[in-house]
């Protein structure tokens, strides 16, 4: 699997500081347990300047590691520079390289791995009802539903809804009505769904059947995207009303 | 039909699961003659599948499309083999009363009882016997009511490790709601 | 091999949409010898998948399982033909994040940062949705932040049967002297 050409992700950005200096040091053909972290503190620092390959939403890593830097390299003109003691900021440094450095290579290893394994294609990778769309769908997990549940319970919180409902919700109930509404619509919009709820009660009650019902393979979740909303889905398998 | 052709058509009936038109596959294989197509088809039906008694698969027709499916002699084997033989499940009154258990832990009989309009007795005494819930202590109010939360079997049974595996508000707004570092450059 | 035999594992192959377990198709054929059990799966591999031209799928081990997949070498054709963009890469940040956990796991998020130079809240959490990683426990440290372990999805992902078919450390170095520039291990 390591023959398998390599197949590279081009990014604009370092993935972080570490990545930079492992960059600075193959570049200046320097050997990682010679190199006094010094000599590339300068060109670091113009990288850090002209923001080349420095992602934006990472500048305070580099920064961190830039006063790093700039703290070795002010003990290295000391009179009596330190050899690389055990405790010394550049030894810890440079440790930590070695290892990212091995962590690049797992993470090379991993993406020719993805990429051969990408080119065998498995069943129900395109769902059935959804073959013409054009994009994908993934199946979520109970945190990720647990996350808008929360979300509504927090709203609801602030909303001042809590404990006013003196109505009584029942978990039979409730699946007898999300598999109707199911059969009715084809599908639930889970965030919709819950909004439309008036208690705390309500939505405890829901949720708990919604996350039964999916553990039961009854229900099949779907997220069109990342940060998409979540559909509910009848499982084709089994029969909604058991 | 050459092999390429039939590797080629098994392949894409076996990825989508839907039944795919006939005309988007003559399309794809670039066979513009609806009788060489349909002789093609007799030919992979018969050659390939019906006449292998070692496959398990067949050509089937149906909504205008093309779909591979089990042979239906199989069909018995299959739901033998795809039967989830599950557990005595626990009753939706049962479920209910754990849910507000998992969430309000330590609760009481009452707060259960008011919390789902119904008396909760029976639900705590079933969940008591199956080791779900279990008496934590007693609450300091005129008579002493128990107190209920939940046990080992109730993580074994959510496939969680810890109660702290139930996603907490404090974990979500951890993971989901990353805040953008501050850009210190401006 | 019997063509029941091999008829069966092929539908019950194709029904089943995650890796089945060798143990449980060895209990379904009521096959309790294991060498004669790879030797019946070796055949089947060959004589009616990898030799044969005109089928469209070969077998696959991965997750300690067997599953059906399509051949490599029609990937190109089923690109263009399924309109629909598979489901997207990992990007390198999600790369080198699931690296640390899959050789140091389990690991927590600020392990796991300290080792990037990064934070890796992004990735951590992209791991978690698309199920490649997930909360093992929980580490007993104040705070007890929770600790992340690669789960069955990754192993399926990545093709691999179990994690030991990881290279080892020592391993890879090897692996990647030959064809690297100058290495930093000497």
């Amino acid at each position: 699997m390591i023959e398998t050409p390599v197949y590279q992700v081009q990014t604009d950005f370092f993935e972080g500081p570490l990545d930079l200096l492992l960059h600075l040091i193959r570049k200046n053909k320097l050997n990682i347990n010679d190199i006094r972290l010094a000599v590339i503190t300068s060109e670091y620092l113009s990288y850090l300047e002209n923001k080349q390959g420095i992602n934006p939403s990472r500048e305070s890593d580099f920064l961190t590691t830039a006063a790093t830097l700039i703290y070795i390299k002010s003990r290295s003109v000391l009179p009596k520079p330190e050899s690389l003691a055990e405790e010394s900021p550049e030894k810890q440094l440079l440790y930590t390289l070695i290892e990212y450095e091995k962590i690049q290579k797992i993470s090379k290893m991993l993406q020719d791995m993805e990429y051969t394994e990408r080119l065998l294609w498995r069943r129900l990778e395109l769902n059935e009802n959804f073959a013409n769309r054009e994009y994908t769908l993934k199946e979520v997990s109970a945190f990720q539903l647990a996350e808008i549940f929360f979300a509504i319970v927090r709203k609801k919180e602030n909303e001042q809804f809590l404990y006013v409902s003196s109505k009584s919700y029942s978990i039979a109930a409730k699946q007898t009505e999300i598999a109707g509404l199911i059969k009715e619509n084809g599908f639930i919009d889970f965030s919709a769904y819950m909004k439309k709820l008036d208690s705390i009660e309500e939505i405890l009650v829901s949720f708990f059947t919604l996350l039964e019902m999916i553990k039961r393979h009854l229900l099949i979740a779907l997220q069109e995207s990342l940060f998409g909303t979540i559909s509910l889905y009848a499982n084709e398998a089994c029969e909604l009303s058991n | 039909m050459t092999s390429e052709q039939a590797a080629l058509i098994e392949a894409i009936l076996f990825v989508s699961k839907d039944p795919l038109e006939l005309g988007r596959i003559m399309e794809f294989l670039q066979i513009s003659d609806e009788t060489e197509f349909e002789k093609i088809l007799q030919t992979l039906e018969k050659e390939h599948f019906l006449d292998r008694p070692e496959r398990g698969l067949q050509l089937k027709r149906s909504g205008g499309g093309l779909q591979l499916v089990t042979k239906p002699e199989l069909h018995d084997s299959l739901k033998d083999f795809f039967t989830i033989k599950q557990a005595t499940k626990l009753t939706l009154a049962s479920l209910e009363t754990l849910s507000i258990v998992a969430y309000r832990q330590p609760a009481t009989l009452a707060e259960i009882s008011d919390m789902r309009g119904v008396n909760a007795t029976g639900p705590v005494k079933n969940l008591l016997q199956k080791k779900l819930i279990r008496i934590s202590g007693r609450k300091k109010v005129p008579g002493l009511p128990a107190l209920y939360a939940t046990t080992q079997e109730f993580l074994v049974y959510f496939g969680l490790n810890d109660l702290s595996q139930l996603p907490s508000l404090e974990e979500l707004t951890e993971l989901f709601e990353e805040k953008e570092q501050p850009s210190l450059f401006k």
